[in-house]
Formats: C-alpha cells, structure tokens, sequence
C-alpha cells in the first residue's frame, strides 16, 4: 500500500488515475507508448449490446482549452467485446479492469451487464446513463432521477460486480439524480460525463458536428466537474469517482478534496498520451508540496 | 508513434497560403510514406495533422496551407521554436505493388505526401507519372522537386493559368499500372471513377487524437469501421465505401 | 443603418455589441478609455430593491480559459440607481441602455421593473432570474418554468419597456425555460448566464471562493453558450441575446449564426478593457471574410 | 490608466521567490507611489496585479514573489519579453501629509511600493524611518536600496536571524507623525493597533480587472463599500472597517 493507493469500491488501487472510457479504446494504442500496467485501472470503450457503427463525419471540434466529440457509442457490441477484446486485453493489462456499458433501455442495460458478470478480470463496472451523443439515448436516463434510479435496480440484479453509475451534468440538480442511483443500490458514482456543447464553421455556416451537437470535454470545464463533485460527495454516501477537464496532478488533488476517491482523465490523454502515466509519476511531488502524506487522506478534505 | 520536440529550421512560403517547414528531430517512427504528425501548438487544444512531405535523416519536411487559426501560428514561425510533435503516424502508403508506371495524383496540398512516395518508388525501380491540380497559378508548388526525383509532371488548374484547364482527372496518362492519389474527397471520386487499376487514396478527416484513440474519425469501409488516422489515412481502393 | 446595425426588440442598435451586466459597471470606468458611445448598448450592474454589498471576499478565482466570480450582486439599490448613477450616465452615454435587474421575490422584480418604466434613458429592462450567487435568491426563478412565468408576468405588469430574461445555463431544459418567458410575455430572452462552478485552493485545502461556489465565465464556456442560443432559437420566436464566452468578432458571428440577434460580451471586458470596442472595429474585417454583407442577414443562419 | 506593451529589461532573483523586474514601457499613467499594474500572461485569463517599486522616466520597476503559476512564469522571462499591462491602477498614496517623520512599515513584497513613496517622502522633505518585517534572513530584499534614498531602516525577522527578533510591531521607533504600511493583513491589523498617529494602509485581494469593473474586490469601509482595486489598495486609517 503506497502513498498513493486508494480504495475504488472495497477494491485497492495502486493509485487513483484512470484513464476514461472513450479516450483510451481498450487500451493498446497506449499500450505501444508505455506499460499501462502503472495505471490504477482504466474504463474501456462504451459497449453496447449490439455494435454500433456511431455518429457520421465530423465527430469532433476544437474550443477553447477543450473539445468538442460526436462519436455516437461506435464499438464492437457485447459478444465482441467478450469473445475478442477482453482476452487480447488480459495480455497488456493485468489489473482488474474497469468495463463501461451503455444502453438503450433498462433491459439493455442489464443483458450486457449480465453478460460481463463472469468476466474475472472486470473489476467494477461504469453504467453510462449521460452519453449525450445518441438521440433517444442515454441522455433520458441521465437526466431523470427515476429512470436513474430504475437502470441502478436494473443492473444490480444481474451482476455482483461493483456498479458504478456515470451521471451527465447537463442536469439542474445532479445531487437529486446521484441520490436516486444510490437509492436504487448503486456500489459509486462517477461524473461529469461531457457538457453539451456546439460550434459552427464560420466557412460554410453550419454546425462542425454532423450531429450538430455533441459532448464537451477537456480542461475548461474543470470547474464544473468539481462543483459537482463536491454537490455529489455531500448529497451521497457511496464513492465518488471524479472526472471533467482534469489535465494534471495539481487537479488530481483538488478533485480528490472536492470528493472523489479516485479521478478519471478523458480528454487530455488524446492530446498528450502520455498524460495518465506523467499524471502518476508527479504526484509524489505534487502531494509532498502540499504537504500530504497519502493521497486517501485528502478525499472530501475540503468541505 | 514516437513523441519528440522537434526545432523548426525553416519555414518558408512557396505558394498562396501554402509554407513548407523544415524540422530537426526524432525521425525515426516516420517509416512510410503518407504518415502523417501531429503537431501540438500553444494555445490549442487539439493537435495539428501535417502529413509528411519528406525525410531525410533527423530533417522533416512538412508542406501546409494556412486554413484556420492553428496553421496560420504555424506559419508565423521563423526558426528556433521547438514543437511538441507525435510522430508516424497513419499507415502511409504501400509501394509493393504490381506494375511499373505508376500514376501519382494530387490535389492541392494533398500534394506533399506524394513527394517520400515518389522517391520510394523511382528507388525501388518504377516510373511515376504524376498528375497535380491547383485551383490557380498563384497555388501551384513543388513541381520542380518531383521532376528533379525523376518523375513526369502534368498539371492541371481549374483557372487554366497553368497547365490543362481542368481537374486532374482530365490530365490521366494513357497508361499506368497503379494510382497513388491524395487530395480533396471530390478529387479522390473523380480518381477512384476514372482509373481502371487498383490504388491507394488517402482521406483526410478532422481528428480528435490522431493515434486510433478516440474514434472521432471513422469511416464505413468494405473491410468494417476504420479510423482514418489509425487504419489509414491510405485505404485501398478495393476497401473503400463511397456514402451518398 | 450600417452593415452591423440590428433590431433589439423594436429598437435599432449601431452594432450588436453590448456589455454584460456585472462587467461593465455603470460604464464609467469603461468611459474614462474610450468613448462608450461606440456600443450598441450596455447592460448596467444588477440593481435589487436594496443597496446590497454582497458577498463576502473572496470573491474571484481563476479558471482555465476563464473565472469564477461570486460578486453576489452588490449594488446600490434601485433608489441610488435612479437618482445618482442614471443622471450621471446621461453625460457619458447618450443612448438607451440596457438595465439589469434582480430580485428575491417575484413582488421585488415586478416593483423595481415599475420604478424604471419611467426612467427615458432605459431603453430595455434585462431581468435576471439566473443569478447563481445568492443562496435562497434568483437561482430557484430561473431554474423552474413556473416561476420564470410567474416573473416575467410580474415585470410585464408593471413596464412598458421591452422585457429581457436573462437565463440561467444550470438546467436540464434551457428550451423549456425560455417557452415559459415567452408565455409569460417576454419581447425577449438573453443567455447565458454563468456556469456554476469552484475551485480549491490546494494550500489552505478549502474552496477558494468565500461563498463556496461562483459563476463561471470566460471563453471556456462558449461552446455551452453557443448551443443553448441555438437551442432556444429554435424554440421561441422572440429575438434572443447571445452571451457566454465571447471574446472576438469571429465569436459574435458564430453566436449570431446560432441565432443570437445581438450578443453580450461579459468577462473579456475584465481581462481586456477595450475588448466591446476592438470587436466593434473587427467586426467588418470578420463579415468580409466570410462574405457576409450585413450582420443581420446571419441571424439564425446555422439553422 | 493606460494599456500598453512593456518589454522586459532585466529579471533577476533578490531573495527567496523574490524577483526584480526592471522593464521599459510607457508610464506616464503611473503617478502615485503605491499604485499597480495589471499584467496579461500567455495561458492565464485573469491579469496579475503587481504594485509598482518605482519608476524613472519610462523604466518600471516591480518586485514580486513567485506565489502561484502566474508569477512562476514572469520569473522565468529572461529579458526582451513584451508584457501587456494596464498601469497605472488604484489610488496609490497621498503623501500630503501632517508631520516630518514618517513611518514606512512593510512586510515581505508589501515592501516594494513603500520605494517610491520614499523617494517622494524625502524629496518633499521628510524623513523616513522604516521598519520592515521578514520571515527570515533569506526573504530580506532592498534593505540597502532605502538606506541609499537616505531612510532609516529597522528590520525584524520572525526567526531572528537577522534584525530584532519579532514583527514590525516590535521595531516601530519612539517617535513618528505617520504611518504608511503594506503587508499582509494580519501585519496590517497589527500595525493598526499599534500606531497611534494617522496612517495610510495598503491592502491586498483576490481581483477580477483590477479597474473597477467587476465588484471582485469589494470590502466594507466607514465610508461604504470600496473596491480595493479603484478606490484603494490604499485605505485611509480612519476609513478602516476590520471584519471579524
């Protein structure tokens, strides 16, 4: 047990940083870059029940300090992700890993659920109720605390595996729907996901995005993903995992004060990939400027 | 993929909006032709997808045209700036291929990328006929190099300044054995239509990563889902799904 | 009428620059280094029944890209307002100005409304329902349709001046908002207002802001801006006010393609004092190069 | 207040995080002792308020302490950098004041605008005793530089290594007429109960413009709410309102 471990639902980390899903495929275009073995689990690629092709060109904008992605749920589907990635997996990463699910309806939800519970190298899993990509979507459970609440029984009585359930922000109250997932036997929380955002070419007038919207990410919208953090670790008694524009180990710690037991990085690994391991080499030094001894000491220190 | 600082040894306007930058650095993962880099720049989020125009040791060579914000600070610099960059990138293009005359068709800056290939090519023994379009004289680049390679070179320009009043399609040689294209998307159908032999297209796309991460630039092929900036930019002819 | 000239609920502006209230003082400040005359318009500090001094300090922390404030609308009060500053205004500004107004009960938006109406040199009322600062305040108005409804016939009752609502960005619906302010009688609706959000100061391990949580503003957040403008062009047909983010004519013309027919500029007025009047200067440079002949034939356009 | 581009002269290392930055710009809006400038820098949104040491014709002199990434990165300026500041910003000083000996009492980088209020104090006149405060030994800056305007200059340090060992408090000479003080707030406070002639306070706050614009740095006064930025840093004695 290092400085640096802490506890993600009755499960050690060797550390707090996770790559997240969406940013970080299944791992092996990192894989080539650096052991990921260093990481303290990454959440793979949003798998459905079905494969999905996704959202048509473009998918992705530039903004200021952050970027704008459409991809729409594009993976292999469930029997791929089991049959093909999780073995090809086993071989560059032999940590519990951390599989992200979303659906289209609670039923959905709780087939592929069902489906990972006898993955032994699955250590939690991350429900996906926020996804802002997919019409029809994701999106309306996210943002009504019964359909949360409904998705969090759904996927509980199909798997003994952690459940953690990743909120949207694009909500007026997110501590009402973290309660509600709580309260439907939720394992931990995890959030933001992406902030809905839009540009448009000024070129040809029109939206960027073929969607015409699509998720916000990166470091702008840090301090919204810490508020909610915050909001979210006062409002509930399970874990919280924290995510949304964290680029370095100085925002580890703040999101980790705010209340986050463990954080997530998205955007920032695409633009350096090399950022969840450079992340974890410095806050060492980050934790001893600050005058920190071990990393768990600190989570919800600010309130 | 390698990440390296790179240090800008020249960068110098060859045509309209068009600047070719030399770089010293870690070439060593530029293996192909047709890779590309990724170049991060202050100030901007995403990085910048160059595509490789030529090699030579730890010298790059980069040909871009000023089309936003990001390249226009590009084009600012003079010399000495050290750049952030993510290095071969893309699978480039495959120069074991049959026949001896092959067909190079670029269109604008979609030039560059043919220049490592043509080279590849003459050294490995074949003949490159090169087809070109610009929209206009004042755009026109790098003709000279590829006759100095050894390669014939027409031109075409949609004004008719210079060369074929017209688009590439309409300066195709008789006959070639294999077509290497880059360009526009409409050129590479104009292309992808006219020529009767296999080929390699490379597609641009606006990308999140550039290194098959995050799926911000797929596109439907025969062959399934492919990330332009990981499985291509080059496809094969064979593989590729035209949409609508 | 010039090539930057639009409407503004009935009133011609030069341009469609305007400075966010809350950034922009009673203008004086801002008048001292150029001749203010140059706006379109400018919507003055938030003024409440009663002086206020607001909350306590400190009251700014930095973001990426942006800041967080928790000003917690100090003001003078409507009496001081209408004696002192609008007089003085007079000397310096010789156009209708804008007028913000904010209120913890639907009877003190509709009073202060009313003390205004009379006010010849008050060319719109901007009423803010979205004020995230003061606890038990403005935020639950902006945050429930009813209640907007319920403000907006307030205000309507009481003024002949054209009725602005300013909205607040922290809902799960901005469209469903904006459809009760226009039920309710709205000639207008002006967004965004700030993101809520925190930052933590990693020495004193503690929330850097006194009052916990603050408005977020800054060019990080033009993208969520954009697209709530877009969002609820569609979904009202009164004129809407862009804002959130914008701190260059390329971002007012990408706002105004969104839909915005006028745009506020809020925290690059802070940073950059003469930001309204270089934007105003390149706002031509910017139409002839997306060959655009007057800013008004935009508006709307990425729809 | 003027918005003008400053370039760096010189930036060297005084004392423990402690810099001097010397830079060549138009000042002529700098004209109180005890006024500050507002500093844009590349990546940061808010500007950085720094108060002004002193200024001879168009050469500014700021002293500050590396605190945060902002100051972090103006003390890694080598020279010849531009700088985007607004200067002349706050009320600044008044030395129009009763009396002939006058106290100048600073703690750490509240020091530095005491300079030039003491060059302006002796200039009209006066004599100034100072009493400045430190942490230890390695945090002294500038003690010689008053000592050549001609001031008298106390210090203390807390860890006693140099100087009395204590506070300003504990070094304020027998007789003064005045008092100018800046520092942090508790020093300020101290100073405050201490002194029992008329002073003039400079105080510190987390600030959005610097200008008056936004209401970021609003405190209580006798007299109403002030802005610190636009109606101080500088606080008449009897204005003072302590909260807590």
């Amino acid at each position: 047990m290092g400085r640096l471990s802490v506890d993600l639902c009755g499960k050690e980390l060797d550390n707090p940083i996770i790559p997240a899903s969406g940013t970080f495929g299944f791992g092996y275009e990192f894989a080539e870059l650096y052991d990921i073995n260093c990481l303290g689990t990454f959440s793979f690629k949003g798998t459905t029940r079905d494969m999905r092709f996704g959202n048509p060109l473009p998918r992705i904008a530039e903004c200021e300090s952050g970027m704008i992605n459409s991809v729409g749920l594009q993976n292999p589907g469930i029997d791929k992700v089991i049959s093909c990635e999780l073995p090809k997996l086993r071989r560059c990463f032999h940590k519990p890993v951390m599989a992200n699910v979303s659906g289209f309806s609670t039923d959905e939800y709780a087939e592929v659920c069902e489906r990972l519970d006898g993955e032994d190298n699955v250590g939690w899993i991350e429900v996906n109720i926020s996804c802002p990509n997919v019409h029809g979507g994701g999106m309306s459970f996210g943002t009504d605390p019964k359909m949360a609440n409904a998705v969090t029984k759904a996927v509980k009585a199909k798997t003994k595996k952690p459940i953690i359930i990743k909120l949207s922000p694009n909500v007026t109250d997110i501590s009402e729907i973290a309660k509600a997932c709580e309260e439907g036997g939720a394992d931990g929380i995890s959030l933001i996901n992406t902030l809905l955002g839009m540009r448009i070419d000024l070129k040809t007038k029109k939206p960027i995005i073929a969607n015409k919207m699509g998720g916000f990410s990166g470091k702008a919208i840090f301090p919204v993903a810490l508020r909610m953090v915050y909001q979210v670790y006062e409002a509930v008694k399970i874990p919280v995992v924290g995510m949304g524009g964290i680029s370095c180990a100085e925002n580890v710690v703040e999101m980790m004060l705010a209340g986050a037991c463990a954080c997530q990085i998205g955007a920032q690994n695409l633009v350096d990939p090399y950022a969840c391991r450079d992340i974890i080499d410095d806050l060492p030094r980050v934790l001893d400027k600050y005058g920190i001894k071990n990393i768990k000491d600190i989570i919800g220190g600010a309130h | 993929m390698k990440n390296c600082i790179f240090t800008v040894n020249e960068n110098i306007n060859i045509a309209k909006d068009v600047y070719k930058m030399t770089l010293s650095g870690d070439t060593s993962d530029i293996v192909f032709p047709g890779q590309f880099v990724n170049i991060a720049l202050s100030g901007k989020f995403l990085r910048r997808p160059i595509s490789v125009c030529d090699v030579n040791g730890n010298e790059l060579t980069l040909i871009y045209k000023v089309v936003g914000g990001g390249t226009e600070q590009l084009s600012k610099m003079t010399g000495r700036e050290k750049l952030d960059i993510l290095s071969g990138l893309g699978n480039g293009y495959d120069i074991n291929v049959p026949g001896k005359r092959m067909l190079l068709c670029g269109g604008g800056v979609g030039i560059p990328p043919l220049y490592l290939l043509a080279k590849r090519l003459i050294a490995a023994g074949a003949e490159c006929i090169c087809a070109f379009g610009f929209a206009d004289k004042c755009d026109v680049f790098y003709t000279d190099e590829f006759k100095k390679l050894g390669c014939e070179v027409n031109i075409a320009t949609v004004s008719g300044a210079l060369g074929t009043k017209g688009f590439v399609t309409d300066i195709f040689p008789e006959e070639y054995d294999y077509v290497f294209t880059c360009g526009p998307e409409p050129m590479l159908k104009a292309v992808y239509k006219k020529s009767k032999t296999g080929g390699q297209f490379s597609f641009e796309a606006r990308m999140g990563c550039g290194f098959g991460a995050c799926m911000g630039c797929s596109c439907k092929t025969i062959a399934g889902a492919k990330r332009i900036c990981k499985d291509g930019p080059v496809l094969k002819k064979e593989e590729i799904l035209w949409e609508d």
